[in-house]
């Protein structure tokens, strides 16, 4: 079994395929309702911030399997502007604030599994994985 | 059974409980089931799925639309859900600050605060609170071996740790030149030399320095644009303010400071404070300097130190226990 | 129609909305409108509510007993509107905690941190982090008449706020005491002095501290229990231990420290660093020493202030952007 | 009208029944259920206070107006050992960690009007308004 999709984001309705792509595979994988609300918030976040920031970019979704362990994959994929300061942006305290959403600190608590990598004018990749319990 | 078991359990036994009778008795247990949730760090959108669940087991025929608007209630209680764990990481955050901040406060006690000397005739009061962990309220004795004691007041505008940054440059600078301590003029000219070379520009310190003298019972001292003391005097049971002449240290680079003088007969005092105490704002406005001197006289049976104490107390109710400012009174009695 | 009936309006609408057609779309609605909620500090008990007021509109036969349901679960989430007003509240005093510290981290720079010097035939690199806003590294160069340049490095065991306080003691002691700047043993005997009486005896400060003087070529240097730096001989091209002999400043009242020499030739380097840089914790373990020369070897074609720039990156990286400690990297080269 | 009630606190049961007389009457003035639950725990937490570490107290409610305004008034006295720094006990942020409840902060919040006097070896009173709105 291979369960995996691909949304390209442009817009707003991108968001919604890329949340409802995320929440049907994390429901197949066996995740609980719970778990399907947080790994569809998550990938919400992550679309949105390529919408609102990059202009554009892709969401991959995948089963992944470490160990035995089952787990859901995330990538947030964009070739925008790239975040100048990761320890600034990984940083709390304010991001529920302005109403902007979870930001990537929220998007990290949510889930297992959370690496960025971003490079200034070359993009930026956010990998994050939830394991089934 | 594992813990969530047990806890599904229990939730379901006290529902169960209060769908029976609604009594006052099981919202209580109820609550404290909900305390104990956070405790664990259970975060919202799971309590609300757990109170489903267990509804879901209690009502098998709840129709499938019921049950629709359960996913949609959970769906939004996944935003409070990130703030409650943004409040959890804030937390300890905020706990790693304040125990940082706690040991530069005790830093900042051990390298500014001087012990009250024990002066023959004199007695002495003094108090300083800071308005947060950190003070940029400043007081310091110091005596001499002829018995002489200088006090010294400052407040640097601006409050927290850039002010107790700043405070510590006026400490070592107060200590690298002790040979001026008899002059009160002349150790403001220094100090605002220092802090017009080393000190942001729109940081400014206000300071009041005396030196009394017991030999001659006299009072020498000056100030740099800082809060207009009182002098008591106690024959003609008169309040009097203590006006000094002189710019806040730091704005020019040579200034002057006018030195002044008072004799002390006895029960005469000398009151120095900052502007914490004046600009007290209780719920019905500011303070006025009538209602401290007020105040004072109110507990002027008292030893010095226990009226600054009583007057700290008092404006600390007036202001709902919220100091604003850094709160630092002095007071010294000449005794009969 | 004031903002409650608005707000009760939108709900009811996005709500009903759903249970036409569960759509993905609609559930993202409603979480857009629950963010709108948390920013306008409805709390989670209110949202609650207000779920439970157009679910009892919607559905106007729900049974009493599952009513009463209701009603228990509005109570269990009057917990979790303690915990979400307290964040509020200790957000609002973080966000002053932090400009605080912002504050007085800039008072740190402009106070600690001296420019680069432009020394004939020294190509330098240096780069200092802190791992929170406030550091207990500084390093400072100084440079004097006869182009002759000098370099500190230290670090203050422990962190944060405190760890900053004590740097300003040993700016403002090094700044006391410039005539003995060519000594490297001296300065560091000096330092040992001062920080022994004034600081607390459970803060130390380990210091490297060198010369440079360009008309020989030659690198003079002493350290106080200070993380070793390298040497690289690059005829040899090979890294070795700048070993230095010396008690960490503040422990012993009376302590020597060990003047050492070193002669450079073309493109020989001296590296300077804190522990900071050699105890990175990746996810996998320790970074080891030998790591940090690998990588300082990748880079070596570079400047000297790109390869400090590189191995900050990389490290940084490595640790998933969280510093554990301070992080200072100086590199002088010997230009050919 | 005047409606008011005193709980005197000795043990657990005397919280519930003084939040059942608070609630009673929040019902009574016209409160809704979140305010009704809000005052409920406050009355809780107060009395929570005063069985804890008073020993005994007592809480009493009642309504009050002001100009035109009408409000419940719970004014919560025991003659305790006090409180000996209530700046440090009205202090954020470490109430919730412990599970020790609100706190006082939190009733503070959860209320409109809130004073405390308290004097070591002598006792405490609080008093706290919510106002009908
Ligand atoms: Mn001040
Ligand atoms: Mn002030
Ligand atoms: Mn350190
Ligand atoms: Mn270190």
């Amino acid at each position: 079994m291979n369960i995996q999709s691909c949304v390209e984001v442009r817009n707003e309705w991108d968001i919604v395929k890329a949340r409802q792509s995320g929440r049907n595979i994390a429901k197949e994988l066996g995740f609980g309702t719970v778990d399907q609300a947080r790994i569809t918030t998550a990938i919400s976040e992550l679309a949105r911030n390529i919408y609102l920031y990059a202009g554009s970019g892709e969401v991959a979704i995948e089963r992944v399997e470490n160990g035995g362990k089952l787990g859901l994959k995330i990538e947030a994929s964009d070739s925008g502007p790239g975040i100048k300061d990761i320890r600034k942006v990984m940083e709390d305290g304010f991001t529920t604030s302005g109403g902007l959403g979870a930001g990537l600190p929220g998007v990290k608590r949510l889930m297992d599994e959370f690496t960025i990598d971003s490079k200034e004018n070359e993009g930026t990749i956010i990998t994050s994985i939830k394991w089934l319990r | 059974m594992d813990d969530r078991d047990l806890q599904y359990q229990k939730y379901k036994s006290i529902l169960e409980n209060y769908l029976q009778e609604q009594s006052e008795q099981t919202l209580y247990k109820g609550q404290q089931f909900s305390r104990k949730m956070i405790e664990q760090k259970i975060s919202p959108e799971e309590a609300v799925s757990l109170h489903v669940s267990v509804l879901e087991e209690l009502f098998p025929d709840i129709p499938q639309r019921l049950k629709n608007s359960y996913d949609f209630l959970l769906e939004m209680m996944i935003g409070y859900g990130f703030a409650y764990r943004e409040h959890q990481s804030l937390r300890s955050r905020q706990q790693q600050l304040e125990s940082e901040i706690e040991i530069a406060a005790n830093m900042q006690q051990t390298l500014l605060a001087g012990d009250k000397p024990d002066v023959k005739g004199l007695d002495i009061g003094a108090i300083s609170k800071p308005a947060q962990k950190m003070s940029g309220d400043y007081y310091h004795f110091v005596q001499d071996e002829n018995n002489c004691m200088s006090v010294a007041i400052a407040d640097v505008i601006g409050k927290g740790i850039p002010a107790a940054l700043c405070m510590s440059m006026i400490k070592y600078t107060m200590d690298s030149a002790p040979e001026q301590r008899m002059q009160p003029g002349a150790v403001l000219e220094n100090l605002n030399r220092v802090v017009e070379q080393n000190v942001d520009p729109n940081m400014f310190i206000t300071m009041f320095y005396g030196l009394y003298d017991p030999r001659v019972h006299s009072f020498y001292y000056a100030g740099a644009g800082h809060e207009p003391g009182f002098f008591y005097d106690a024959e003609k049971d008169e309040f009097e303010e203590l006006y000094t002449k002189g710019l806040v240290l730091g704005v020019s680079k040579k200034t002057s400071y006018q030195e002044y003088q008072r004799v002390l007969y006895g029960n005469d005092m000398v009151i120095m404070l900052s502007d914490g105490v004046t600009e007290c704002r209780s719920s019905s406005g500011f303070i006025e300097r009538d209602e401290i001197v007020a105040m004072i006289r109110k507990y002027i049976h008292l030893s010095a130190q226990e009226i600054v104490d009583e007057v700290y107390r008092e404006l600390e109710r007036l202001q709902e226990f919220e100091l604003r400012d850094d709160f630092t009174l002095v007071i010294l009695r000449r005794e009969v």
